[in-house]
Formats: structure tokens, sequence, C-alpha cells
């Protein structure tokens, strides 16, 4: 299969709080052929705030990472970060608008002489590899474990500028986990908000919305929870005690990157996965893996 | 040598051309269109915009005698109450005009529109005054060729490159200039500038020479008297016109081009109560050349069109006019016709020249 | 020539069935060929095709209507004729049409202004084609043109060297250029300002002389004998011998042949003094193009695009006012 | 020509911002003007005689007022000039009040603009010729497509009239979507009780010759002489022997097939009537799903029929019939809501239509009456309505109003609480438009006396949670996000035209806006008419609309046909193409873009030419503007005519 | 009229509208019903349908002396005769594209659509077009047609 080379912006959250997404990640599209070329001396997306307060200092930020892009003549990025993509998506968009560019380029003094895109690692992974070859490279199928998809808000919303999977009933992660052999429960609430940021504010947003997602998963059986969003990942392992002592439960449900499964299933070995970064102890559900079938069979 | 003789150099040219723009309308050839397009045409003199005097004029010069629009008078109806009246306004009469570089083929032209206008084929009856004033103050400066282009056939019809008929000055190209000839006493009277130089015995001989070279040069011309009862006689002969019409597009370029082509129609254009009577050119190769107030017209096919106008100048024209061949043998209409039709021919295919005298057939397979 | 003697052949076989067949035979001079009506076989020795086969052959198509014709087109002419059958101004099974590979018809005006400093083309005495060149002979000298230099210009551009549809072939088809259209021939107009523009057609129609030639010439003019050019009713522009109604015409003849015109050029090879008159055509067929993605005489199946219309345009914006 | 100039002062409204005597003293300088002068109110009695007069006095042979809009009162001057002996058409009229007095103060300008205006339509007369209508014979039949209450109510009135009737229904049954409604606003009276009778009045008047599972294949000719192909399906019954007895139905072994009745919400037999009061009362095979007739194996039908009346080699049948006008009366259909994905697009069993719920709440429904959830067969206590589901929702290409939700689900709101006491019905809307004689009146009672609790806001996702559908939405009143856990979600969906409605539009040559519905002539003016002649609309498929107005609809569309049948001729508008045949070559550009079919190819001894039907030309010119030898022309709006107008215009 | 003042010292241009009579006809009808000002520079040619437009009408009045012309018609989809309208938007676009070549400036001529009901809409069409007539100024044209010193009362 012919190699495709992309742009990389691994984010802020890749470089911190979620560097178990971008190991996995680079691990995964290693394997599937896809091959990563990390944007040099990138900058921050410019995150929730910088469009809050300024719109062209907001899309100057992204234009600056394209403007880098550009240098290593690749015009498609690609991110693991629902915001990140996102917010660069919107630069793109705003600078189509009559006389927006201009601004912006007063701003980054680089404009961009090529026409760009941005797309999620999902997308690629989805559009251009096929869950049908991703399914011939798994290993290890993960038969026995029954996960939730929740892809959170960003990722393919709003759908007019997103233009990427069904905005309202998402399937992209689905239909991944199905292919590596993990059993796909539908989830209600694979859109709704986690909480997002909230949570650095007042952490009881985010724990009565999170902690409604941890029981829905854990009334339908599921044994763990996948996401391809970091804060979303964020405010249901890290904060799921938060949501236990909000609501008075006590659910211990494993939220693991999608890449991280995949990993797994493809045989990558753990240390690149970074599974000892989850806080909700993956352990018990990774025994799980291939027992039921071994059960059935006997 | 003759002392009436003059010389005017290239190089002054222009200058006694504007010198005679005091007492007349000059006209002259220049070029016109860019590139390839260019092509020559007679305009009022205007020395910036130059002279072409080395390549044949693409029209001939009835226009300086005969425009292709011209206006008769202009009226006014008056609607007063009870007494309705029409007033006219007569055009102006014409500024006398000289015309410099019209080649000979071109002054003969006129001579064949004169017995159409005098009134001379109506004792006098029918006098075309707009012409006949501008005919009568007009003065022709003959430019003798010096060269012969396949399509020219000036001597068939009585003409030659150097022909002095209904010219009023020859003017003969010699080194550096031309060598100028009065013609008419009203082509002695111009020769009268300073700018103008006497000749010497060499110019004289290089202009005699020249003439007769050109003269020369022309294919043997056949002898055409037969082509009146010839073309009468293929008057009915649908098959004959047929084949010699199939290429024509009936379009006017042959008439309009041609020096010798008198035909015109009469409109009113107006609006409102105001008006004004037009005459201009009409071609006999136009459908409604013939079309009837009541709508029908006897020459709708394309055949008898081009019937009409080669029988008109070989043979109709002939017939009322002393046998004079209403053609001047400048082969513009066979060089700009847009399909090659070719007058030559049709004219020797109709009297029957089982080999066509003058006329070579081109193939280039 | 090969291909001639096939074209020959190929004519000599039809003419039993047809009234006849039109094609191109020799001119007044060396220079010109001419078109030529071929109906009896000896006809058919002086045929020519090649670079002298200038005259668009389909223009005289409509007048044959009812009777069966044949006719040999260059790639040019076979769009005419398939524009023409299109249109149901004649019909397909009413002409018999041969086609032979094009490489491009001399432009007389060109050479004429090639040769402007040795004499004028009607002194020429010899033409001769060979390998791209063209050897002219003129007042007893041989110059030599590059054919390129001195073809019409539509042939720069052509893409249809072989016919768009023909009943006999004469030869292997000739292999498209590949060139695109551009519309170059617009190029110098368009660097003009509209002033410029606006004075040089008041320069070039101060010298049409009303012969229609154009009109005449042009294969998918369909009034004929019937144009407004010199009607009263309708009473479209004045007899006088104005620039604004000569003007007028060759704007009325554009937006008549507007999406239908297959740019052949006969309108402004055929004009006898020289006005670019089909540039008027062309900035409308360049606008068709853009609009509808339409060029005529292309298949025979297809509506001119002002002749129908779509509900939804894709290329049409509305003005927002 | 001697041309008679009237300027209308119109009181102040023209003489206060425009000098109307000096129009009219350079109206008389104009060309074959004969008499020019300044009146006071034109289109008065006074001013009409004064025209009259002056027509007799100076002779004149034609007459240019300069007053309103030719739109408002050319007729009444046409007639004026008829009356003084004058042709009707030998009239121009400058508008120099809504285009030159009303839209600016400058009196010079306007002064200067009105005499270009007088000055156009002088030039423009000078070129009027004397047209004479002429006189059409006609078909005295109407041709009714479409079954629903508003045909029904056309045909109706047409046959009460006296007046042949055509009805063409491509379903089975007339009846229309008002045979599916339960109960109707704001009455709650039974649907079918008030159908049902009009219904059998269809099926029992002579006069009206009944074409159900038919459909118009095309229609050709004008006003007064249309000639209709009407193709008959082929239901594989023959109807001339099946009595309705249903035995068939009940026999067959396909019980799976859609049931497009109840909308989906149960299904039914291959062969089925498709409900009890059904008209005609016959069979249909489903071609689709009958055994039969998909893999040969079956023929249960054709043994248990008592008459002999199942025929599987049935072929669709064509029938021409000639008819003189035709009402369009093709109703309406539901939009597809499952664009509404938030709403699950359709994964949701207990996601249903108010048109589905109306089935469920039918006592002759699948349900019996008994509101029964599709997913469980539960019966929901809490009920979610969302309203403007495909209405007024620019972003899905529907700005439009469907005009009956908000009553329709104020009704179900009622009917709810009435099958389920213990039921609570959540509305949520975004206004609730209820103009109508007791309209709202009605939906205040859903709120206050059936307790329907009404949110002002839109829904902006359904979750399934367990059995349950989480509904969360907006209470923009309240200011606040809510979610309500519901058992069943009815969703107010929007209408739209009738599925092929263009394509009925394009086979009757008349308009249609860009939703599919059909133009009436003139939005308040002209409701049943459209813009081809002898074609009027009634219900829904003109604009969405309730019963009452539906039914109102239907009987001013018979109106309109009676009285343009009651004459046994038509006057035909001369304002039409001709040919100048000595012009036309015979090309054919003119019948390929002509919109109405008027022109046709005829042959003049040998030559092809064009030919103008007068009765079917329309006047709108297109052949005119297409013809290259202007040898086709409309009358009054000549090439000529018009360019005398530039002309007036330009050079002086 | 603010509009005449600021480009053109007052005066007024020649400006020839084509209306379809169905709907901008009716919608200038409605404008003025409404008394919604508009310059007064445009004069209006009534024709049936914007399909009775032959593009030509608009080269003979742009070469006989006409600043600006304006044609306007029924939206797609509500021509009063189902069709017309379609044809004269391919035609009109495509002849709007050879103004250039004749030297013609194309912003003299603007096509639209205005419906009966539109009168603002008519008002917002004349007050710009008009004003894009203006800051062009009075057009060239081809002045050497015979004039006959045709009817002075406009002068008078």
């Amino acid at each position: 299969m012919a190699e495709k080379t992309f742009a990389y912006y691994p984010g802020c959250s890749g470089a911190g709080t979620s560097i178990e997404y971008d190991k996995s990640n680079r691990a995964v599209c290693e394997e599937l052929g896809i091959k990563l070329v990390d944007i040099p001396d990138w900058n921050c997306c410019g995150s929730t705030p910088a469009h809050q307060v300024d719109h062209v200092l907001s899309a100057a930020l992204g234009a600056r990472n394209f403007a880098q892009a550009e240098q290593l003549g690749l015009d498609t990025i690609i991110t693991p970060c629902p915001a990140c993509l996102k917010n660069q998506h919107n630069a793109l968009e705003h600078m189509e608008e009559p006389g927006f560019a201009e601004r912006v380029n007063e701003l980054t003094r680089r404009p961009l002489t090529r026409k760009h895109s941005i797309k999620s690692v999902l997308q690629v992974i989805l559009e251009d590899i096929t869950p049908e070859e991703v399914a011939k490279h798994v290993k290890t199928p993960l038969s026995g474990i029954k996960i939730v998809p929740y892809y959170g808000c960003l990722m393919n919303r709003p759908g007019k500028s997103m233009k990427f999977d069904d905005d309202e009933n998402p399937m992209a992660l689905d239909r991944l986990m199905a292919a590596i052999g993990c059993e796909v429960l539908d989830f209600p609430l694979k859109q709704d908000c986690c909480g997002g940021a909230a949570g650095v504010a007042d952490n009881k947003v985010t724990s009565r919305l999170s902690g409604r997602h941890l029981q829905v998963a854990n009334h339908l059986g599921a044994d763990a929870m996948v996401v391809a969003c970091p804060l979303c990942q964020m405010n249901m392992d890290m904060r799921q005690a938060q949501a236990n002592a909000y609501y008075g439960t006590s659910i211990k449900l494993p939220v693991f990157y999608y890449t991280q499964l995949m990993g797994l299933a493809f045989g990558i070995d753990k240390s690149r996965l970074a599974l000892n970064k989850l806080i909700v102890d993956p352990a018990p559900v990774l025994a799980k893996i291939g027992k039921s079938a071994e059960e059935a069979q006997a | 040598m003759n002392a009436q003789n003059k010389f005017i150099s290239r190089a002054k040219l222009a200058d006694w051309l504007k010198e005679l723009s005091s007492r007349f309308e000059v006209w002259a050839p220049r070029k016109e269109g860019e590139g390839a397009r260019s092509v020559v045409v007679y305009r009022p003199f205007e020395a910036e915009k130059g002279l072409e005097l080395d390549r044949k004029p693409t029209e001939s010069a009835k226009h300086t005698m005969f425009p292709r629009s011209e206006t008769l008078f202009n009226f006014r109806r008056n609607l007063v109450e009870g007494a309705p009246s029409l007033e006219l306004e007569e055009a102006a009469d014409p500024a006398p005009r000289l015309v410099f570089g019209l080649l000979s083929c071109d002054a003969r032209g006129f001579q064949i529109f004169d017995p159409v206008y005098n009134g001379s084929g109506t004792n006098g009856q029918a006098k075309d005054t707009y012409y006949l004033k501008r005919r009568s103050s007009t003065v022709l400066i003959v430019k003798s060729c010096s060269k012969v282009l396949s399509t020219c056939f000036c001597n068939w019809v009585g003409g030659g490159p150097a022909s002095t008929e209904g010219a009023d000055v020859l003017a003969t190209e010699v080194q550096d200039g031309f060598l100028l000839t009065p013609v008419s006493e009203r082509g002695a009277a111009v020769l009268d500038s300073s700018l103008l130089a006497a000749t010497n015995s060499d110019m004289e001989s290089a202009a005699a020479d020249s003439q007769t070279k050109a003269a020369a040069a022309l294919p043997a011309a056949p002898d055409l008297k037969e082509s009146q009862s010839a073309l009468l006689g293929k008057f009915d002969n649908a098959a004959f016109w047929q084949a010699e019409s199939s290429k024509c597009l009936s379009c006017g370029a042959c008439t309009y081009l041609c020096p010798t082509c008198y035909c015109f129609n009469i409109s009113d254009e107006a609006a409102g109560y105001n008006g004004v009577r037009l005459r201009n050119w009409d071609s006999c190769m136009m459908p409604l050349f013939t079309m009837e107030a009541s709508g029908h017209n006897p020459r709708t096919p394309k055949m008898g069109r081009l019937k009409n106008r080669v029988g008109h100048k070989f043979s109709y024209y002939p017939s009322l006019h002393g046998g004079r061949i209403a053609c001047c043998g400048c082969g513009r209409c066979i060089k700009s016709c847009p399909s090659s039709v070719d007058i030559r021919r049709i004219v020797t295919d109709a009297i029957g020249f089982t080999e066509t005298v003058g006329l070579k057939e081109q193939n280039n397979g | 020539m090969a291909i001639q003697e096939q074209l020959k052949k190929m004519i000599l076989d039809v003419l039993p069935d047809v009234d006849c067949v039109i094609g191109w035979g020799p001119g007044p001079d060396p220079l010109r060929g001419s078109p030529f009506f071929m109906r009896k076989p000896e006809d058919v020795e002086s045929f020519m095709a090649g670079p002298m086969a200038v005259q668009n052959p389909a223009l005289f198509l409509p007048e044959y209507k009812g009777k069966k014709v044949g006719v040999v087109v260059k790639g040019c002419d076979s769009r005419s004729v398939v524009q023409l059958i299109s249109e149901d101004l004649i019909k397909r099974e009413e002409v018999v049409i041969i086609g032979f590979p094009c490489d491009g018809v001399l432009d007389v005006a060109k050479v004429e202004n090639a040769l402007a400093s040795h004499g004028e083309p009607g002194e020429i005495t010899a033409v001769e084609f060979s390998g791209g060149e063209v050897k002219v002979t003129l007042a007893g000298n041989t110059h030599s043109l590059k054919f390129d230099d001195v073809k019409a210009d539509k042939c720069g551009r052509c893409a249809v060297p072989n016919a768009v549809m023909s009943d006999f072939f004469a030869g292997i088809a000739r292999e498209a250029s590949g060139v695109k259209d551009d519309y170059e021939d617009l190029a110098a107009l368009e660097k003009m300002s509209l002033e410029e523009r606006f004075a040089f057609w008041e320069n070039e129609m101060s010298r049409c002389l009303r012969c229609y030639a154009c009109r005449n010439a042009c294969p998918m003019c369909v009034c004929r004998d019937h144009c407004v050019a010199s009607s009263r009713i309708p009473h479209w522009i004045s007899q006088a011998d104005s620039t604004r109604d000569k003007l007028m015409f060759q704007v009325i003849h554009a937006v008549h042949l507007a999406g239908r015109c297959t740019g052949c050029g006969e309108c402004q090879r055929v004009c006898p003094v020289g006005i670019p008159v089909l540039l008027l055509k062309r900035t409308l067929s360049k606008g068709v193009t853009e609009l509808f993605d339409y060029a005529a005489g292309m298949d025979t199946e297809s509506k001119p695009p002002l002749l129908t219309f779509q509900v939804e345009e894709a290329t049409i914006k509305e003005r927002n006012w | 020509m001697r041309i008679g100039v009237f300027i209308c002062h119109c009181g102040s409204n023209i003489a206060g911002t425009v000098d109307v005597a000096q129009v009219a003293a350079n109206a008389a300088k104009m060309p074959d003007v004969a008499f020019a002068v300044d009146t006071m109110y034109a289109c008065s009695e006074p001013g009409q005689q004064a025209i009259e007069e002056a027509v007799k006095q100076h002779k004149l042979t034609g007459v240019v007022v300069a007053s309103c809009s030719p739109r408002m009162h050319e007729p009444t001057f046409r007639r004026a000039v008829e009356r003084a002996g004058l042709n009707r058409y030998m009239i121009e009229m400058a508008n120099i009040r809504e285009q030159v007095s009303w839209i600016g103060k400058d009196k010079e300008a306007n002064t200067r603009k009105a005499t270009d205006l007088v000055h156009m339509a002088v030039e423009k007369l000078r070129l009027n010729r004397v047209l004479i209508p002429k006189q059409i014979p006609v078909t005295r039949k109407v041709l009714v497509v479409g079954g629903g209450v508003a045909g029904i109510q056309a045909a109706l009135d047409c046959a009460e009239g006296g007046m042949e009737v055509v009805m063409v229904e491509r379903e089975p049954s007339i009846g229309g979507k008002m045979s599916k409604l339960d109960k109707t606003f704001p009455t709650i009276d039974c649907s079918s009780c008030v159908l049902g009778p009009k219904m059998v009045d269809v099926a029992q008047n002579d006069h009206i010759d009944l074409f159900t599972y038919s459909e118009v294949e095309s229609i050709t000719g004008y006003v007064g002489n249309f000639e209709v192909t009407i193709r008959k399906k082929a239901p594989y019954v023959d109807w001339e022997k099946c009595t309705g007895c249903g035995i068939c139905t009940e026999k067959c072994p396909n019980k799976k097939s859609f049931d497009r009745h109840n909308e989906g919400m149960g299904t039914t037999t291959s062969i089925n009537i498709p409900f009890p009061q059904a008209i005609p009362k016959k069979a249909t095979i489903n071609a689709a799903t009958c055994r039969k007739l998909v893999d040969g194996k079956c023929g249960v039908c054709a043994k248990v029929c008592p008459s002999g009346a199942i025929n599987y080699e049935q072929e669709d049948e064509l029938v021409t019939v000639k008819v003189g006008a035709v009402v369009a009366a093709t109703g309406y259909d539901f939009m597809d809501w499952t664009v509404y994905r938030e709403y699950g697009a359709g994964r949701y069993k207990d996601v249903i239509t108010s048109l589905q719920y109306e089935r469920l709440l039918s006592a002759s429904g699948p349900t019996e009456g008994h509101i029964k959830r599709p997913s469980d067969g539960k019966e929901p206590k809490n009920i979610v309505f969302i309203q403007c589901v495909g209405s007024r929702d620019v972003s899905i290409g529907r700005p439009y109003c469907s005009g009956f939700c908000c009553m329709y689900t104020a009704k179900q709101a009622i009917l709810t609480k009435d099958h389920i006491p213990d039921s609570q019905s959540y509305v949520f809307y975004m206004d609730i438009r209820s103009p109508g004689k007791a309209y709202d009146e009605f939906t205040r009672r859903a709120q206050e006396e059936y307790g329907a609790q009404y949110l002002r806001g839109r829904v902006s996702t359904i979750v399934p949670l367990g059995d349950k559908l989480l509904v969360r939405g907006a209470d923009t009143l309240a200011g606040q996000q809510v979610e309500i856990e519901a058992d069943l979600v009815v969703l107010a969906v929007g209408g739209e035209a009738a599925h092929g409605a263009p394509q009925l539009a394009e086979k009757l040559r008349i308009s249609y806006d860009s939703y599919g519905f059909f133009m009436e002539g003139h939005v308040k003016l002209k409701p049943v008419e459209t813009n081809t002649a002898g074609v009027f609309l009634a219900g829904a498929c003109q604009g969405l609309k309730d019963i009452p107005a539906s039914v109102a609809q239907g009987s001013a569309a018979a109106a309109k046909a009676l009285g343009l049948l009651s004459k046994d001729t038509l006057e035909s508008d001369p304002q039409t193409a001709s040919v100048d045949l000595k012009r036309c070559v015979g090309c054919g550009k003119c019948w390929n873009v002509c919109p109405f079919g008027a022109i046709r190819e005829m042959d003049m001894r040998g030559q092809i030419k064009a030919e103008v039907l007068e009765a079917v030309c329309q006047g709108c010119g297109l052949c005119n503007a297409t013809c290259p030898q202007g040898a086709i022309q409309l009358s009054h709006f000549t090439d000529n005519q018009v360019l005398a107008e530039v002309e007036a215009l330009c050079r002086c | 009229m603010s509009v005449l003042n600021e480009s053109n010292n007052g005066k007024e241009l020649r400006i020839v509208g084509f209306l379809c009579n169905w709907c901008s006809y009716g919608g200038a009808d409605t404008a003025g019903v409404g008394r919604f000002t508009q310059p007064t520079d445009l004069r209006i040619v009534r024709l049936p349908c914007s399909g009775r437009v032959n593009p030509l009408f608009i080269v003979k009045a742009l070469l006989n002396g006409a600043d600006g012309v304006l044609v306007s018609g029924c939206h797609p989809r509500d021509c009063h005769y189902a069709e017309g309208n379609f044809y004269a938007r391919r035609r009109l676009e495509v002849f709007k594209r050879l103004l250039p070549t004749l030297g013609i400036d194309p912003r003299r001529f603007e096509y639209t659509w205005v419906s009966a009901s539109e009168g603002q809409r008519w008002q917002k069409v004349v007050s710009e077009f008009t004003q894009q007539v203006h800051a062009l100024g009075p057009a060239k044209f081809v002045a050497d047609a015979p004039e006959f010193d045709v009817l002075k009362v406009c002068a008078e």
C-alpha cells in the first residue's frame, strides 16, 4: 500500500495530559502506513479562548501552522484532537471570506500560497485506510470486551463545515472498534457534551454531565468507553471519581483512546501505547480479551 | 519630350496633395486595417494617415463620385389641422474633388456610368444631377499600372495599364517619383504647383518603358465580340447558369467593389415627422433587387442574379451603348470573391471557347 | 498525394447516388482554390484537397435540401454539417459526408502580408507545399514560408482535424494536436481599453461596404434571402451608410449565432475589406463555452444552449441588488 | 393616423408633481397627434365620456391615455374607445402616476419624463393594428385532478351546475388526506362522518365519471378544448366484476404489505381494499408484494373470488377524454422528516408522524383507536409533540409555515387526554398560529382544559434511554434547557407539494413555485386561476391549507369553471403572435421554444412554414425574440413597436 | 435627487428599462403605490415577458444613445408564461459578455428579477442601477447615422 504522508499537528495536550493519545496515534499510524511529519515549531491552535477574543487573531494562529506545513510541502494537516481540528478548520473557512485573509496575513506576514485542509486522524483512518483495511492489521482481535464509543461534541460538528461522518449519528468509532473485534454497544449519548473545559472552573458541571454518560454506559453493560478527544478522556477518566462522588455511584469504567485499543489489537508493544497513563485501571478489562470466545468454544 | 509633363517626387507628393487640398477635397488610396487584414481604400487625403501607391487598391474609386449612401433631401411633414404639408430640404452641392492615384481601369469605369446618368440613353430626359454635379467638379489623376495581377484583364475590354480614358492626368511611376502627363485641360490646370519639377528624357523614356512592359505582361485578350449574342443565347439555359453559379454566395462583394456597377436603390428613413431620402448602392446579387411591392420576386434563385450581372455587363449594356462592354477588367470581383467566381470564365464559357484564351487552368494537386 | 487520390475514388463511388459532390477545385490563380461542384465523373479529375481547400462546403448544403448531395469536409467544415443536422436545417439522410485528415489551410491574406515587400498575391505564378514549407514564386523569385506562419488562425487552435461525423473517411485520422482553444485571438482586443475598443469598431466598420459576404458565407445563417438587414418589418437597421447601422448588423449576426457558431471563420475570411467580424462571434462562443460547457457542431443530438434552458443554472449567478 | 392624447391629473396625484398642461402641449406636437388635452380624472364617467366625444369630434383613430398603470385601467379605457366606435386595441397608456408622479417630486424632471412616456406611447400606438378576437367552440366538461376534499367539492359543485365531470385520482380510493384523519378541528367531529357522504355523492352522481387508481398521462389542446389522456393503472382486478366483498383480503396469505392507508402503522394484505368506506370499494393487488405476480406461486385470491374478478394478466389502459376546463386539486404530501437526524432519522420506533398518530387515534385504524406505541404496544403516558418539523426552517430549505400543524397538534393533545386520561402531553412550538374562526379558543382549550404543557422552543435532540426517549429542548420562555422522558414522540411534520406535482404542472403548462406548489394567477385577485387559461386550482396544491379553506377553494374553482363554460364559445385574446409567411423560412426555432405548443410546422406549397394556433398562444413573445428573420411578430409588441419606443427615447 | 446631483450635476441620463408586464412592471407599480422615491432617469418599455426581450433591443438602445439599459422579469420559476425568463436568463447572460468586446461598459446593462410584490426591491434596483450608470457617465455612441432633427418636444 502506498504510503500516505501528512503534516502532523499533535496539539498541546498531546505533549502533556494526553501523551498516551499522541504516542498510540504515532504507533498506530506507523502500522497503517500513515506517515506523520511533525510540523516544525508549531504553535497553539488558540483553544477555546482565542476565538472568543478575536477571530482574526484566532485564525492567524492556525494560519501560521499552515504556513509552517507549507514549508514541508504538505497541504493537509492531520491532528488527533477535535478541538485543534475545529479551530484550524475555522481559520481556513474564515479566510475564504472576502478581506479576511488579508487581515490575517497582516498578522502572520506569511500569506498562504496554496490550498490547505485539515482533517482528524480518525477521518484519515476511516476514509483513507477504511475499517476493512484496519481489520487486516489485527493480530489479536479484542473479542470479549464490550465498549461504548464516545465521540464528543466537536469531532464532526457542525456537519456543514466538517463534512465528516454523520453529524448527528457518527459511526466512525463504532466501525473501527468493530473492525478490531470489540463488541460495540449503541451509545445514545455518543455526542452529548462531557462538560468540556468547565471542569476547571466548576467541576460540578462536568460531574453532572459526564456522570450520566458513565451511568448509561454502565447500565448498558459496557466494559469500557472509547474516546477520540483528550478533553472527553480527561473528564471521563480523571474526573470519574468526582462524578461518582456527585451521584453517589461507584463506577469503575476504563476510558481508552481508540488508538490505544487499535494498538493492542495490532499487537503493538504496550509501552508505545502508554496504557499506564490511564487513571481508571484498565487491567481487569484487558484481562477479558479473547476470554469469552475461548469460553464459548469450550 | 513634353514640356507640359511634370515630375513629382515621392518626397514632395504629400505636400503637393496638401497644397491641392486648399482647392479640392482630395482623395487618395491609403492602407487601413492591421497586418494581414490590411486593405487599400480610397479615402479623403490625410497626410498623417499616409498613402499607399504600391499595392493595387482593394476597392474601386467609384464611391468618390457615387457615394455608397447619398442624401437626396431631408423632409419634414407638417400636420397643421386641415392643411397637411411637406417641407423638403435639398442636399447641398458637392465641393470640388480631386482623386489621386486611381487606376486606369477605375477611371474607365466612370465612362460606363456616364451614358446612364447623363441622359444620353433617354435623349436627355433622365439626367442624374447628383452624379453629374460630382462628375463635372472632380479631377481624376490616374496612376498607370506597372504590374499585372493574375486577375487583371483590362485589355479584354479595351483598356490597358496606362489607358488615359476618363483621366485628367496620367501619373506614371519613375525613379523616386511620378511623371505627370496632363490629359485634359482640367488636368493641366492642376499641374501648376511650384512643388512640381520639369521632366527629363530619362524619366520620359523610363515611363514609356514601364507602360509598354506592363501592357506586354498582360496575357493576350480573346475576342469578346460574340459575348452579346452568346449570353442572350444562353438566357434560358438553366443548366449552364446553374453550373456557373453553383459556388456563388450571392453576396454583394463583386458589385460593391466593381468600378462599373452603377445600380442604386432609394429608401426613406424617418422618425416621427422627419426623414431623409437616401440613394444607396444596390446590387443585382441581392434578393431584394428585384423584389416587387406585392412580395413576389421574379428572380429568387441565385443563378438568375449572377446571370443578370454577367449578362448586363457583357450583353445587355453593350446592346444599348454601342457595343461598349460594361466591365473595365479590373478583376476585383475575381480577386475578392469569397468563392473565386471568375467572370472571365463565365463569359468565355458562354461564348463557347474551347481553349480559354488568356485564362490558365490553375491546379495545385 | 495519396489522400487526394483516395478522396477522388470515394467521390466517384458516391457520385451515382447523389445530385453532386461538393468539394474544392482550382481557382483563379495558384494561391486560391475554389468551391467545386462535381456532377460528372470527369469533373472529379480536377478535385483537390489540401491547404487550398479553404472554403467551407457546408455552406451550400441547405440549398440542396430535398436532394441528396455528397460533401467533402475538413474537420471544421464537418462541425457546420453536424450543427446544420442538429438544427434540422438539413437532413442526415440527404447528405453523404466524406472526411479526410486535415493539416490546415492557407490564409491568403497572411501570404500577402508575409510577401508584402515582394509584390502582391496576384503576381504569384507558382505555389508548392512540401514538408511544412510553402514555396511561392513571385515576380520570378521563389520565397519559402513556414506553413505554420501562413495557415489560417483557426487551424492553430483546431481540435478536430478529422470530420466529427463522416460516412467515408480517406486515410488515417490525424491525431488531434491536443491544443485547447484559449481564445487567444481575443487577447489583442482585450488589452485595449473600452474606449479604444469602441473606436476600433467605429474605424473598422466605417470600411464596411454592406456587401454581406460575411452573412452569405456563414453556413449557420438560416434566414438567407430574408435577412433583417434589409427588411422594413422588422426595421432593425436603416439603409444609410452609417457605422452605427453597419455595426448593428454585425451584432445581429453575432447574436443570431450565439451558441450556434462553429467558428469556421468564413465570415472574416471573405470580408473584402478585412474587418475582423469573427471577434464578435468568438466572444459569444467563449461565453457560451464558459457558461454551458458547449461547443457547437460536435454532436447532432445536443440543442443550442440558447434554444433551451435549465431551471437551475449552475453557472449563472443571480445579481444581488 | 389621428391620435388623441389625454393627460390625466388624477386629482393632485399626478398634477401635483407633473405639469400636465405642459405635457399635453408637448404631446400636441408629436407625430400624428391630432388632439391633446389634460383631464381631471380620465377614468371617471365624465372623463371617459370626454374621451368618447373627442374620438367622434376629432375623428380620432387611436387614443393615448397618460394616467395610472395599464395594469389598473387598460380594460376601462379599452371599453371607452370601443364605445366610441374604435377597435378596443387602438389605445395605449403612459404610466405617469406609478412611474412618475408618485416616485419623485422634481416637477421639471417629472414633466420631462411624462412627456417621454407619452411620446413612447404615441410612437407605439402609431404601429398598432386593429385586432379582432376569435370565437372558439368549447367542450362543456371539466376534468378534476385529485380526489381529496377540495377535488370532491369542486366535482360536486360542477356536477350540481349541470356540467359533466371527469375525476382522476391516483390512489385506489378517493378521500385524500382527510380520509386518514380521526377527528377534525376545531369541532372534534369525526372526519369520515363528514367526508363519507360527500364521497358517496361522487360515486352516485350521474354527471361524474370517476377514474381512481389513474393518473393524467398527457394533456394537449387549450382552453375550452383540452384532450386528456388518462392512464388507468392495472389493479389486477376487473372492477366491473369486483363487488368489494373482501373475501380475497381475508384469504390473501401475504399479510406483510405496507399499509398505505395506515401510514405504515400496521401491515396489510397484498390484495386489499384500502379502508371500509373506500369509494369505489374495489380490491387492488399490490404487484410488488403479491406472490402470484412476483414469483407466480399462489393465486389464492383468484380461487376465492366469488365473481371471478381477479386478472393477473391485466395491463394499464389509456383512456382519452375531451374537456373544456381543468381543476387541479392534487393536494400535498408530507416532507421526508428523516432529514432531521437529531430526531433519530427514523431509527427510533417510537418517534412517529402526526398522521401516523392520527391512525393510532382512529377507531378504524390498526389499533382500533387504542393508542399503542409501535415499539412494544404499550400505552404511552408521557407524549411529546414537536411542531414545525419541516416548517419555517430555512436550514432545510423550507421557510414556509405549513399552516395547519398548530391546530392539529392541539387537536391531538386533546384527543390524547380523552384516550388516556392519566397521560401528559408536552408540545414544543415556535409560535402558535391559530387565526381562524374558533381556532385560538381551541388551542387555549388544549392547554387550559386538557392540561397540555406548551413549551416555546425547539428540540435539539432525542436520545433513547432504556425504553424511554429523552427529549432535550429549549424552553425559551423560561430561558432554560428542558429534558422530558417521553414514551412517545409525535412529530408535526410539515407539508410539501404533492409528489409529482411539478410533472403535472408541466403537463398542464402551469407554473409552480420553487417548492412545487402551483402558481395562482394573482396572489390576491386570481387565487384559483392560473396563467394558463382554463386551468384552475383547488386546495393544498396551490399552497398548504386546512379543510375549510380547501373546500372553499374547491367551490371557487368550480364556480370559475362553470362560468368559463357557461357559453358555447370563448373569445380568444387577439394579442398573439402571427407569422409573416413571406419571411418565414421554416427553421423551426419558434416552435422549439414555444412554452405552450402554440406554434406548429405546416407545409405551404412544398415549403415549411410556422403557423400559430391563436387560441393556444398566450402572447409571451418568446418566439418573436427567437426568430432571426423577425418573421413571427407578437401583435402590439412587435419589433418595430419596441424599436419605435426605443428610438423615441434615444433619438430625441 | 441626490443620485443625480452627486454624480452628474443634476443632469439626467438616458436609461431604458424593459420590464415584463406580470412581475416587474407590477413591482414598479407597487413601488409607485408605496411612494418609494426613485431617480427619474429610467423610462420603462412594457413587454409581456422577459422572454420577449431580444438582446438586440439592448444593443440598439446602447448604440443609439442610451446610457444604460435595465431588463427585469419574474423570478426564475415564477414566469407568467412558465419558461420565458429561463430563456431570457441564458440569452441576457451570454449577451452581457458581448458588450466589453464592443467597447461598451457591461455595467451599462443589467438584468434582474423583481416580483410584483417587491416594490422596495424595485426601488433599490432602480436607485442602484441609476447610480451605477451615473458613475459611468454619459455613454459614447455611434453618432454617424442620419439624424433627422427628430421631434424636438423634449427640449421645448
